[in-house]
């Protein structure tokens, strides 16, 4: 046996680890598929399907096409509103949930209990927010804004936090070097590196936040989301098609935007 | 820049309000006008019990009664903001923090809230051509008709569907049998959510009176969204049964044969195989907790409903909720709603 | 002028990086260091402008013993000495004038500090700084949009704006390709000259040091084991300098048995 | 244009060099923002004033959640574990058909403009369709239950990951990929031997993080008759039970918590 | 042997890479390829195995024409032809066996391309490999864990894997340190003489490529300006092939007015 083969047979064996989880994968998978069941499944059911279908597709256009407070345009500008202000207050919230949760800035149980609480926080459905909101402020766009805002937060900290652990420290070394203090690090060498990060995963969730609006609905708190529930709920399918047409442009528009200026900041 | 807002209209309105000869406004009343307390806004919320874009739109024109007849009645109102909840707890929720002043909401509802809202007033609607509590009589004088007759109660109906196992059981309703338990329970049911009147908790105090089984007993059990959901799903034939108010059926003639493509009419295809008690109209509620609820604004707004309810323009605008008039009414007449929605609780 | 007298440094993980080094260096002098990897070249560096601590003898620069120094009195030493590094530490995401501008930073006012905002002056002076090397027309370039050379540079331009008496660097070209490397050692002889500034430089390339630099300290394990001018410098001595390792890298290599 | 309307500020340097400054867009940037927030305000009733003076009622429900009702969890159970194989199905099946789009999504590897520019709208559209009216149309079709909801979440968890994924791929190191085909391979198998090991951790965490949110989100599914954890806890809110919703709730954060431990093991595994 | 005829190569964005060249490289041969950065090194190299098409002109390779391949017959033709890039191009967050049995990959059936299963004999032949460039006991260690020198055995031991007649190599020592380049060109050096196998390198570090190719090709602005023995290369031919762009760089760095 050459030193070649010895070196084959040397190969580290961590198959048991990998057997083990692919093992517990597969059960989990097939666990899952029994939440499937196709008897349920019927002809008729089927044809209801295809004329919600049509009736998304055949738009009503005249609601298109209102300007009046009960147009899709006017909706879709209060769901900007609600989703712009969301953001931004969802965005300054989980700034210093972000960073009492970074591994690397606060010790580990700080970090362990903002966690917990972040997932708390993450939990609680739109739903119920809204329920609490709207016993603060009443039902409408107000309600939303803080609906939106608060459940931003979960997803903002998580991207705040890899932000943060992906600092570039290596900065701070020169600024040590040029003689500056732990807070003029702080202001000119890390600010600057996450100011614009930040910025690019707001409006990301800002993105995000506009495709909730569907979510915001289910509590009456503005925007887009209520008229689209409600056209649901009574089966005017083409007019849910006319708020989703909106919706669609909206976002595509906000989307190609977003994707610009996030390019411009990470890239610059 | 709200209150800014509010007193500018303010003054806009005084004006408006005494041009106009107010036609139901008491005369004596009318003297106090001049020293009337001043409200920046009214907030009402009504609950989308009926279709919520048509209460939207309907209800405009309410704002403007509901001034002039306040104003009429010794308050400047700046503003009335009316919202329609997306569902019945956002209503609620708000009415009991005080962050709505007035509610137009279920029976229901006001029970599930009354720590915070208080109960002025129910409304009265037509009845319906059949009143009766035995389910055949429902099948035999089709179609149920709305008549003059004001009631200030409705009820809720158990409907069998189309589908092979709604035939069935409407078959031996219709022959005078009585339905057992297993029978019910063999077939699938589309329930309301658990705080709706007629879709959940009549027909499980139904269930209970009849058969001393209460909704969750029933093995194929599903919850949908809306009435029109539940009348979607019954025509796909996904489920057998659908618990609804009386007056559904009138309101899914069309889309029956419409978008959910039966052949037959809602009327032929369907049977009502149960019959529920009484449900309490919707009511007019204040909030407790509102800070500009007096005593005096509750009589205010109590008299300034009944006084719309009789205006042309006002019947119009109730109507989207089939309201007819409105009766005055007490804590104490929800009091069948309350035992039996503690009895619903007591089983969770 | 900077002497270390017995200077030792012993990592927290007992790694012996200096040993007992005694070195003299005056204003004005242009010093590389080589030596192999590992060989305590950037402790050396970076003990002089007290990045890390020395474990034993003394360091005086200017008279001041660097050891002595205290909070606030160390930054302000460390303003007088710049540093360069390989990866050239900049602030990225940012343009190249603001990355200069932060070695005024400790100069500031505290609103200034908070708002960020320079005055002319400081603007001027950078300015100055990033035309002394060559890069002025790059200044509202952001930094992460320019070639390596043009990075070291603009570190280069942040240390120069400092205004200090000596400059370290740490394998300033080790990431730069030959021609942009050149460019930059002929940016760091020229400052060395016109303007009289000291500079201390880890090198890599050998034969870029023996141009360059008019003294060359060899270093190997924690030791001193040369030290002479650059003209001196002959094969024999380089192979002192990093013997030791070479052989030890190609009997690596020429195992005859490989374990993983 | 800017710089038309704003001509840059010229600096005199000592030695006679002039510098153009463009003048910083921060203060029409900061400019719109305000005018943002400002017409937001307006538009939403937004009153800083009524959170201060009624902030406390947000607590109410809070208060009540605590402590939970105990005795619910035997409840909790069936719909929980619906809700988890759900989602759990939904997001495997979302996570692995999203593969495929983000590769067509993705210019750097796919070099048809095309085909990326369509892959792009078509999982924008997705993302875009409400998830409730996505559960509500399965619903029909594929009956009242758990299925249609794992056909909400699977739409979902493709649209998701598959942007993700694809922006993760166009930022992925090229060189590999190059070797990879200099040694011959197809797109496809420099692709997998190349560009998915670099984005696997990352596509792993997403998918994860994915699946964690659809367990989440699938208690809204419960509303559209979508099965699932969701209808208890309509009830629990139609009830006004919220010692019943906090258990829920509860039960929920644990089973997140899970979910997010486990995910971050398998990302430092990788990474 | 590779053939150049006239070869013309305009990028999409109008730059003329490469000009008329003409060129015959045998079999065996080490060639270097110097000259300044954006002379057209890279476009040179890299259009031998189709990784850039030609505009214009003929490129043959033993005997075969290769802008006339198609598909399968491109990916068939890269086979024979292995490639080292600057930045070794290894496939990061996994094991260094891994990374040379990427190299059998196209001829690996459907199913163990997809599980990435490899069989015993393709084991071996990689770790073959890399033993002849003396990092077997490496094998299982993740590569990036591994110093660039080693990454870059890494990458030729791919490439030998592969069992090429050509090898081309982009800068395969622009980021690494002297000691290790100089491993690393006596790998090339050993590869080349007892394995036939031809090299073509791009290399900026000219007295590295005077000392170990047989062959220099000077090329500036996407022209062969030399060809010829690296015995026979003067300090004039050295200049004449970087001059042109280096006087420019100067002009640059002095010019009077600076835009933003
Ligand atoms: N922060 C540290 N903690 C512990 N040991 C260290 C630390 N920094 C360096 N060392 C060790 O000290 C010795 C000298 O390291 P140093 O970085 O000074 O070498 P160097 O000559 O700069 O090498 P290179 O050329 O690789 O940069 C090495 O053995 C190194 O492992
Ligand atoms: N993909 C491309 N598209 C357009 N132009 C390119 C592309 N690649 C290279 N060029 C241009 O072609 C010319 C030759 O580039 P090439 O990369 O061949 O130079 P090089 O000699 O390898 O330079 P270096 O030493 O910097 O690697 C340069 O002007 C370059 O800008
Ligand atoms: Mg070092
Ligand atoms: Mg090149």
């Amino acid at each position: 046996m050459n030193h070649v083969e010895k070196q084959l047979y040397a190969a580290p064996r961590n198959y048991l680890y990998l057997y083990t989880v692919a093992f517990i994968l597969t059960v989990l998978f097939v666990w899952s598929v029994s939440a499937v069941s196709l008897n349920d499944v019927k002809e008729s059911g089927l044809s209801i399907a295809v004329n919600i279908i049509s009736g998304i597709l055949t738009p009503d256009l005249e609601l298109l096409l209102t300007f009046n407070s009960n147009g899709v345009a006017y909706l879709l500008v209060e769901t900007i509103a609600i989703a712009f202000l969301g953001t931004i207050i969802g965005s300054i919230l989980a700034i210093p949930l972000a960073f009492l949760s970074a591994s690397n800035v606060v010790p580990k149980p700080v970090a362990f209990l903002t966690r917990l609480l972040l997932i708390f926080i993450r939990t609680v459905p739109a739903i119920v927010y809204g329920l609490m909101f709207i016993r603060v402020t009443g039902p409408g766009p107000f309600a939303g804004v803080l609906t939106i805002g608060i459940t931003s937060i979960g997803m903002l900290s998580k991207l705040y936090v890899d932000a943060i652990e992906n600092l570039d420290t290596s900065v701070l070394e020169s600024m040590t070097s040029i003689g500056c203090t732990t807070m003029e690090k702080i202001r000119y060498g890390i600010v600057p590196q996450l100011f614009s990060m930040f910025l690019s995963i707001m409006i990301y969730r800002f993105d995000m936040n506009l495709r909730d609006a569907s979510v915001l609905g289910l509590v009456g708190a503005g925007g887009i989301g209520a008229p689209l529930l409600f056209a649901m709920n009574s089966y005017r399918w083409n007019e849910v098609g006319s708020i989703l047409i909106g919706l669609v442009i909206l976002i595509i528009i906000v989307e190609l935007a977003s994707n610009k200026m996030r390019s411009k900041l990470i890239k610059g | 820049g709200d209150s800014e807002e509010g007193s500018a209209n303010e003054s806009d309105n005084e004006a408006e309000a005494s041009d106009k000869e107010n036609s139901s406004a008491d005369s004596e009343e009318d003297s106090e006008e001049a020293a009337g307390e001043s409200i920046d806004t009214l907030s009402i919320g009504f609950v989308p019990s009926r279709d919520p874009e048509e209460i939207i739109t309907a209800t405009e024109p309410l704002k403007e009664l509901l001034k002039t007849e306040m104003a009429g009645l010794g308050y400047d109102i700046g503003e009335v903001e009316i919202t329609v909840g997306t569902n019945y707890e956002a209503v609620g929720e708000a009415l009991s923090a005080g962050s709505t002043d007035v509610g137009l909401i279920p029976g229901g509802t006001y029970v599930l809230y009354d720590d915070g809202a208080e109960v002025l007033l129910t409304s009265t609607r037509a009845g319906l051509s059949n009143d009766s509590d035995d389910p055949k009589d429902w099948n035999d004088n089709k179609p149920t008709e709305p008549v003059d007759e004001q009631v200030t109660y409705y009820r809720s109906l158990v409907i069998a569907g189309p589908s092979a196992k709604g035939q069935e059981l409407a078959e031996k309703v219709n022959n005078g049998e009585e339905l057992t338990f297993e029978d019910l329970n063999s077939a699938s049911w589309a329930v309301m959510s658990s705080s709706s009147s007629a879709g959940y908790i009549y027909p499980a105090l139904w269930l209970q009176e009849n058969y001393d089984k209460t909704i969750t007993d029933l093995e194929n059990l599903v919850q949908v969204d809306s009435y029109g959901s539940a009348f979607a799903r019954l025509a796909a034939e996904q489920v057998d049964i659908v618990v609804s108010y009386a007056d559904a059926r009138r309101d899914n003639e069309e889309a029956w044969q419409g978008e959910f493509e039966r052949e037959g009419s809602i009327w032929d295809e369907t049977n009502v195989v149960g019959v529920t008690d009484k449900i309490y109209n919707d009511t007019i509620s204040v909030s407790k907790n509102s800070e500009i609820m007096t005593d005096d604004l509750k009589t205010a707004i109590q008299q300034a409903f009944i006084n719309i309810a009789q205006t042309d323009a006002g019947k119009e605008v109730i109507s989207i909720y089939s309201h007819e008039g409105y009766q005055e009414a007490s804590s104490s007449d929800y009091d069948n709603e309350r035992s039996a929605q503690e009895f619903l609780q007591s089983l969770n | 002028m900077i002497e270390f007298i017995n200077v030792d440094k012993v990592y927290q993980n007992n790694v012996k990086a200096l040993q007992n080094i005694n070195l003299q260096i005056d204003k004005g002098e242009f010093v590389a260091v080589i030596g192999l990897s590992g060989a305590g070249k950037s402790t050396l560096i970076r003990c002089i402008n007290r990045m890390h601590d020395i474990s034993q003898g003394q360091l005086i620069v200017d008279g001041v013993e660097v050891g002595k120094l205290k909070g606030k009195e160390v930054r302000k030493f460390r303003r007088r000495i710049g540093m360069i590094f390989q990866s050239f530490n900049l602030i990225t995401r940012t343009t190249v004038l603001n990355n200069v501008l932060v070695s005024f930073v400790p100069e500031l006012s505290y609103i200034r500090k908070l708002t960020g905002f320079f005055s002319k002056e400081h603007k001027i002076k950078a300015l100055t700084a990033l035309d002394q090397v060559g890069i002025l027309d790059k200044a509202y370039v952001r930094v992460d949009q320019l070639s390596g050379g043009q990075q070291q540079r603009v570190a280069l331009a942040r240390t120069l704006a400092q205004n200090p008496d000596i400059i370290l660097a740490d394998e300033p070209i080790a990431s730069l390709d030959p021609v942009t490397s050149k460019q930059v050692m002929d940016d760091f002889q020229r400052i060395n000259r016109e303007m009289g500034i000291s500079v201390i430089m880890n090198i890599h390339h050998v034969e870029v040091a023996l141009e360059y630099a008019e003294r060359i300290i060899g270093v190997r394990e924690g030791q001193v084991v040369f030290d002479g001018k650059a003209a001196e410098v002959t094969a024999e001595i380089l192979d002192y300098i990093y013997k030791g390792k070479a052989e030890e890298i190609l009997e690596n290599l020429e195992g005859e048995e490989a374990y993983v | 244009m800017y710089d038309k309307i704003f001509p840059p500020k010229k600096i005199q340097m000592p030695n006679g060099k002039t510098v153009l400054e463009k003048r910083s867009r921060t203060p029409l940037v900061i400019i719109l923002i305000m005018a943002g927030l400002f017409f937001s305000i307006e538009l939403t009733n937004f009153d800083i004033n009524q959170i201060i003076k009624n902030g406390y009622k947000f607590y109410m429900i809070i208060e009540e959640m605590i402590p939970p009702k105990w005795e619910h969890l035997p409840n909790i159970w069936t719909p929980l574990m619906d809700t988890i194989k759900m989602s759990l199905l939904g997001s495997v099946l979302g996570s692995l058909a999203a593969i495929p789009f983000a590769y067509l999504a993705s210019s750097n590897i796919v070099k048809s403009n095309v085909i990326n520019t369509a892959a792009r709208i078509f999982l924008s559209l997705l993302r875009t369709m409400p998830a409730l009216v996505t559960a509500l149309i399965a619903t029909f079709v594929f009956g009242l239950g758990t299925l249609a909801g794992t056909v909400a979440i699977f739409l979902f968890t493709l649209s998701y990951v598959g942007k993700l994924l694809y922006e993760q791929i166009e930022n992925a190191g090229m060189g590999s990929f190059e070797a990879m085909e200099s040694l011959g391979m197809t797109k496809s198998q420099a692709f997998r031997q190349a560009i998915f090991p670099q984005v696997l951790p990352n596509y792993l965490s997403t998918s994860l993080f994915c699946f964690e949110g659809n367990v989440r989100h699938a208690a809204i599914l419960g509303y559209v008759g979508a099965g699932g954890i969701g209808l208890l806890l309509d009830e629990g809110i139609g009830w006004r039970d919220y010692a019943s919703v906090g258990m829920i709730l509860l039960v929920l954060a644990i089973t997140v918590f899970a979910i997010e431990t486990v995910s971050e093991h398998f990302r430092k595994k990788l990474v």
